[in-house]
């Protein structure tokens, strides 16, 4: 039901108010890191909305054209640091094509585990904010002690939190032991009843219902041709997902579906990330099970790569959307030119215009139900 | 008029079930770690603070090469003929810059590693001198900084080590 | 209030139990503001998740007191989580002065200390101590919650030891590593 | 649909685009040859199904990148007082046809297929400006304003085409590889 | 990398478990091994600065993840001793008041001992008021000091996380942070004060004043137990909404004095909202009074005394629907009064940054946060007077009858502050619009039904 009153436009004649132009500034508790919005607000209705980010551009990509190839990884770590092991993942994948080098199957399947871990974390994070920006404050909890499981898997794995440098060009940084597989399962059987637990909390909530659901809805066309990407893109209900479409590192051997929402509003994009999350979990467990044995590391990657002159382009399904790596190489020992294809970027663009007309606490429920991270978003 | 009461009973059902949800979770005991009273010991991977071993190192740069952000520094100790050897002067890396990546441990290839991630994750500064941390003839594993003001080598006031005795990676 | 506490080093300096009521007067100020931090939530990049990984569940920041507060009003302390660009510094500096006196500033990770990973680049301020003044630092990139609530309690030590000669207020300094207690 | 496919259905209604010399691997890499190719081009794209327009980016072709167009600020160091050796210079490698150019990129992508084409044009340096596709796409808005900020490609009927990314007060053009850094008041 | 595969990490010489001293590496490594290796220097680290003795190192990890946490929560230390620390309060509680049951006597032995001092009546009752009015100024300013801590520590524990400890407490103990909130009051008293420049000075001085007083006014007819009223008025009802409604006209003023815009967009949310939510909770109070017939607080009590077939009480409550439907209605008016979520929009931390109270720093802040712990108070007493039969015991048998009855009144009013707490860390909050939409189409009708349903109770049954 859309329940969304139109804009009620007091008669101009009779009530003389002039426009408040205000900063939901680069320091808001709901802006999700730095950015800054100017809204030109008459009432409560945004007359006009002008994002405005660069607060976090720190020039990775200017950056990578004097560090060589493995400083390269250490640097996608800080794009979506929310999720940076799809980061290192698409990076890598464009730079092996680019050298021309062939994983290993057991390091495609730890590859695709300790992603959809990372997938799982992110949406957690998420749900615990989107629950904060909506008012619901104990949810952000519950979402950090499961996501603090995951990071101690991470920490036992790879040795850091959040800036894993775990996935190397060719393969992995360490192979996993069968005790982190056994506390992997142990967090699988733990995490499934949570879910349906945060479903009650938050998701069929009414009154998180009310806010969401007839609110910023994005018709297929739109999304397609605002080029949005992951459960946004999905929320709307074109079916596109890059581990469907242009499979990688052995995604095509794991069965798994890709819940798309109906009405493209806010509760659809929701919904589709807290279903993601289900099929993570069916993905990990299938990985574990026929996780294959042999060395975790291709041989034959330099120590300072050369690679040949020639151009690759890989992308990969990162929590936030289709996350692509364009790299050319001039024969040097650094890339000639790296560019990101951030989808939090992308995705952001279209608050321009889908603002225009909604309510000031609307601002914040539809920032933050297309779950942009600003290191992705400036680079 | 039924749609009416019914949509009321689903949205108060759902209430009283997440209110249900936070009152278990009340009487649930905390997964609080009380953190100055009991400190988590990080897993055998972890890339804490980085240590130094003066005598094993032979000096050969790999690990200057290998670090993205440019933060260690070393010379090599000469003998008394003027020759080099393969011994380093001194050494230096600093931890302002540092981005923890382990790619300058992946890169040493004495055995036991002379540079290599400790388990300290509490290591705080004060000064900014204390940012960079120098290694010199018999100094401990863990380093010393040069205070401007005292012109000195001083041990770090700011770090914790987890470990009585800093274990040593291979 | 403020004016009396400032002259009561003056006042007592004659009377016979003065030294006392002094250093009392000092434990009970420093302990109001050491155990009741309250910073600014105010995360620019990947630290500002460790910084709220520090206000979840497992490590309690509200332990000590800190609870996060939404306007710089509010707040004691600044923790600046996260790369400081160029174009975030006005702000930085704008909320810096809006918060009342005895404020303090917790650098956080490598690229708030002097840039860490973008050592290099040309849109990154080679640590935040370069606009504000900075009580205490903390390394790791970015570092673990537990390195960020070992500074509070770090802080928490070097404010025990303010005192009232010294007036209500910290030292103002303009930038560069502060020493509240110099 | 295989890339050859593409290819044969896109130079069925575009004769004078060719296959580009150098391939973006595993994708079907398009040059066109002028810069008025490109509307059609889109407007094509568009009724046919490669309805997205994913990514709007350029290379520049000049040479090795420029050091001054970084700022190293090293903390002080007691055994090097003027501060550590900077590691890597980018140094030029024999026989790469470096060109005083810039050459442009677009990616269309058929959600109904999953096939993705890039679409290259090579303009040279001096004032290069590139038709905007803005009221084809409106995915090109952000990114033609970041290849502006970054690069300097000046793209003609885009409705506002200021900086996005960079502060204010940075003159130049980062991306460019001869740009140099002007100090500003935050680097003393 | 080599060319020759890395071979994985060959065994660890140090057990990265005990403090074992550093072991010699072992002599059979691969390269020569330089011949006389010194030990490496025994390295003794600065005494771990920590301001609570040294840390117990917590070795396994998992110990900590929740699967095992909350598997058999009874085989936990601390939860047992937390278990027993809150039903030995509870119980002390109870014994301590039964044994002082009839403290309600000493009020009265006291004013005959004014009156026989041979004082004019003026002077004595001059004297009594001012006793009541200091009485009522405590209650409300240490509700202040409580209801915040007690807000953090339920909070905290719904949240699965231990809330202050720290404060108050001598090292190595933990006394759960009873003085949290006094530090917060001593720090929040030092802080510089602010006025913003764009501010105008005297209205935003003024603000928090209007907030508090109609609260401390409206305090005079609450009943505290039977008799136990600071002023027993016989328009008691009318009285306290009167006042209550006038910490509006402080909230506006706080919005519009700041001269932040933020807080002039909450400042206005607030004055909607608070006016609104007005009529709900006057008009659900309304069948409690048509029961009782009198706008009298002691009568509404009194008229909650007895038990229907000598089990349920008869508090207006448990009437069949009016009951229930009234409780509600009045209970979401009233956390709508008070601004807590899900009708937090004057100071919505996610939107607003803080709302109308962005620009108030240190002392002027804190009185708007007493403010707000004041009229949960003054809601949470309403509640246990109106519908839970203020000073009645639930219980007809004999130990629970002979407690007194204060201490039902205030057990009742801190588990309608516990609902109000509760409520507020579960659920999101409304939109400006649905939260109009939700009062004027929901509550108001819903209120006008339960007065019919009343007359009709009236009318039928309780003649």
């Amino acid at each position: 039901m859309n329940n969304v009153p139109e804009p009620r436009t007091p008669p101009q004649a009779a009530l003389k108010s002039d426009r408040l132009f205000i900063n939901l500034g680069p320091q808001h508790p709901s802006t999700h890191g730095v950015l800054r919005i100017g809204l030109t607000i008459d009432g409560e209705v945004i007359v006009k909305a002008v994002p405005d980010i660069g607060y976090l551009h720190r020039g990775t990509e200017k950056l990578a054209e004097v560090r060589n190839y493995h400083h390269c990884v250490v640097l996608t770590d800080r794009w979506d640091y929310v999720a940076a092991m799809p980061n290192n993942l698409v990076f890598c994948l464009a730079a092996e094509k680019l050298m021309g080098v062939k994983t290993t199957p057991r390091a495609d399947a730890l590859r695709v585990i300790m992603c959809e871990m990372n997938r799982i974390a992110s949406h957690l994070l998420f749900f615990g904010t989107y629950g904060i920006d909506l008012g619901a404050l104990t949810p952000f909890l519950y979402a950090f002690r499961e996501r603090e499981m995951i990071l101690d898997l991470f920490e036992m794995s790879c040795g850091a939190r959040l800036t894993y440098n775990y996935i190397r060009l060719g393969g992995v940084m360490t192979d996993v032991s069968p005790e982190w597989l056994k506390r992997t399962t142990e967090f699988v059987e733990y995490f499934k009843p949570r879910l349906d637990e945060y479903d009650t909390l938050l998701t069929y909530n009414p009154i998180f219902m009310n806010r969401t659901q007839g609110v910023g809805i994005v018709s297929p066309q739109e999304a397609v041709s605002w080029a949005l990407s992951g459960p946004n893109l999905r929320g709307s209900g074109v079916n596109h997902d890059v581990r469907k479409s242009d499979p990688y590192s052995g995604y095509e051997n794991y069965d798994f579906d890709v819940p798309l929402g109906k009405t493209g509003s806010c509760w659809d994009r929701y919904f589709c990330r807290v279903q993601e999350m289900r099929q993570s979990v069916r993905i990990i467990e299938q990985a574990i099970a026929k996780l294959p044995d042999g060395p975790f590391m291709a041989s034959g990657v330099a120590k300072i790569p050369k690679p040949a002159p020639g151009e690759a382009y890989a992308h990969v399904e990162g929590a936030r959307g289709d996350l692509g790596i364009y790299l050319a190489s001039d024969g040097g020992i650094s890339p000639f030119r790296l560019h990101v294809h951030a989808p939090s970027f992308i995705n952001l663009a279209m608050l321009q215009e889908k603002l225009v007309g909604m309510k000031v606490s609307d601002v914040i429920a539809l920032l933050g139900s297309i779950d942009i991270v600003l290191g992705e978003v400036d680079r | 008029m039924i749609r009416y009461f019914s949509k009321i009973f689903t949205a108060a059902k759902a209430i009283v079930q997440g209110h249900w949800i936070t009152l278990t979770y009340m009487f649930k005991p905390a997964v609080t770690i009380h953190y100055p009273d009991e400190k988590l010991v990080p897993f055998e991977m972890y890339r804490g603070a980085l240590l130094f071993d003066q005598q094993t190192c032979i000096s050969c740069n790999l690990c200057v090469k290998a670090c993205p952000s440019n933060c260690i520094a070393l010379e090599n100790a000469k003998n008394e003929t003027g020759k080099k050897v393969a011994k380093v002067e001194w050494y230096s890396i600093d931890f302002g810059k540092c981005n923890f990546c382990r790619l300058c441990e992946e890169a040493c290839p004495t055995k036991p590693k002379s540079v290599w991630h400790s388990l300290d994750y509490e290591v705080i500064f004060v000064k900014r001198d204390e940012m960079v941390r120098c290694w010199k003839k018999d100094f401990p594993f863990i380093g010393k900084y040069f205070d401007r003001k005292a012109q000195d080598f001083k041990d770090p006031e700011g770090q914790v080590s987890i470990h009585d005795v800093q274990p040593r990676r291979s | 209030m403020a004016m009396i506490l400032e002259k009561l080093p003056g006042l007592t300096k004659g009377l016979p139990g003065g030294e006392l009521f002094l250093t009392t007067s000092d434990y009970i100020i420093d302990l109001g503001r050491r155990q009741s931090m309250w910073p600014m939530t105010f995360g620019l990049a990947c630290c500002a998740i460790e910084m709220m990984a520090s206000y979840a569940s497992r490590l309690d920041f509200d332990r000590m007191g800190v609870i996060p507060r939404a306007s710089p009003r509010q707040a004691d302390v600044m923790i600046v989580a996260g790369t400081v660009c160029k174009k975030m510094a006005e702000p930085i500096l704008e909320i810096y002065h809006q918060m009342p006196e005895p404020r303090f500033v917790i650098s956080m990770g490598s690229c708030a200390n002097c840039g860490g990973p973008y050592y290099d680049s040309y849109s990154v301020l080679k640590g935040v101590d370069r606009i504000v003044p900075v009580d205490v630092y903390i390394a790791g990139c970015p570092p673990r919650p537990e390195a960020l609530q070992y500074a509070v309690v770090k802080l928490q030590e070097k404010i025990s030891k303010m005192s009232l000669k010294k007036g209500l207020a910290t030292v103002q300094q303009e930038k560069g590593s502060r020493d509240i207690n110099a | 649909m295989t890339n050859d496919e593409v290819f044969a259905k896109i130079s069925a209604k575009f004769p004078m685009v060719e296959k580009a010399a150098v391939q973006v691997k595993d994708y079907l890499t398009v040059r066109l040859s002028s810069k008025d190719d490109l509307l059609p081009f889109a407007q094509w794209a568009k009724d046919s199904s490669f309805d997205m327009l994913e990514t709007v980016t350029a290379t520049d072709l000049l040479g090795p990148v420029d050091m001054k167009g970084y700022i190293r600020q090293q903390n002080f160091n007691p055994f090097l007082p003027d501060g550590a050796t900077p590691q890597i210079e980018s140094a030029p490698t024999t026989g790469y046809p470096y060109r005083p150019a810039m050459d442009l990129l677009w990616v269309f992508f058929s959600v109904a297929e999953k096939a993705r084409v890039f679409v290259r044009l090579e303009l040279p340096r001096e004032g290069i400006s590139a038709p905007s596709l803005v009221p084809l796409f409106k995915s090109a808005d952000w990114q033609e304003r970041e290849a502006f900020d970054l690069l300097g490609i000046g793209f003609e009927g885009h409705p506002n085409l200021t900086k996005i990314l960079t502060p204010d007060f940075t003159q130049g053009h980062p991306l460019r590889k001869d740009y140099v850094h002007i100090k500003d008041r935050f680097d003393e | 990398m080599t060319a020759k595969k890395p071979d994985p990490e060959d065994k660890k010489p140090e057990p990265a478990a005990a403090p074992a001293p550093v072991p010699v590496p072992a002599a059979a490594a691969p390269a020569p091994a330089p011949a006389a290796k010194a030990a490496p220097p025994k390295y003794v680290p600065p005494t771990p600065v920590l301001n609570r003795g040294n840390g117990r190192l917590i070795e396994d990890r998992f110990t900590t993840w929740p699967t095992q946490v909350f598997a058999d929560r009874w085989s936990r230390p601390g939860y047992q001793w937390g278990a027993g620390m809150l039903a030995g309060i509870l119980l002390g509680f109870a014994v301590t008041s039964a044994l002082i049951g009839e403290l309600a006597g000493w009020g009265d032995k006291l004013y005959s001992l004014l009156g026989a001092q041979g004082l004019p009546p003026l002077a004595v009752e001059a004297i009594w008021v001012a006793i009541k009015v200091i009485l009522v100024m405590h209650v409300i300013l240490i509700n202040g000091l409580w209801s915040i801590w007690w807000e953090r520590k339920i909070s905290a524990h719904i949240q699965t996380r231990v809330g202050p400890t720290y404060a108050g407490s001598p090292k190595g103990w933990n006394f759960h942070g009873w003085a949290q909130t006094a530090i917060d009051g001593i720090k929040l008293f030092l802080k510089e004060d602010v006025t913003p420049a764009a501010a105008d000075k005297w209205v935003h001085a003024l603000a928090p004043a209007i907030v508090v007083v109609p609260c401390i006014i409206a305090f005079a007819p609450v009943l505290f137990g039977d008799g136990l009223a600071a002023a027993s008025l016989d328009i008691g009802t009318l009285y306290i909404f009167a006042f209550a409604g006038i910490s509006v006209i402080g909230i506006v003023m706080a919005g519009w004095g700041s001269g932040n815009k933020y807080s002039l967009l909450g400042g206005l949310r607030g004055a909607a909202q608070m006016v609104s939510y007005e009529l709900p909770r006057g008009f659900s109070v309304v069948p409690v009074l048509m029961f009782a017939g009198s706008l009298d607080l002691q009568v509404i009590a009194n008229a909650q005394a007895g038990y229907w077939q000598g089990i349920i009480p008869r508090w207006f409550i448990f009437y069949p629907v009016v009951g229930q439907l009234a409780f509600t209605i009045f209970l979401i008016a009233s956390v709508a009064e008070t601004n807590r979520t899900p009708f937090d929009i004057p100071e919505a931390e996610s939107e607003l940054v803080s709302g109308f109270h962005t620009e108030y720093s240190g002392m002027k802040w804190s009185i708007f946060f007493l403010a707000e712990y004041a009229y949960v108070l003054l809601g949470s007493f309403l509640l246990a007077t109106f519908f839970l039969g203020g000073g009645a015991s639930p219980i007809n048998a004999v130990p629970f009858t002979l407690v007194p009855s204060w201490l039902w009144m205030l057990g009742k009013a801190m588990l309608m502050m516990f609902v109000f707490l509760w409520i507020r860390w579960t659920l999101p909050r409304f939109r400006v619009d649905q939260l109009m939409d939700y009062c004027w189409k929901f509550l108001l009708p819903w209120s006008f039904v339960n007065i019919a349903f009343a007359g009709l109770y009236l009318a039928f049954w309780l003649k």
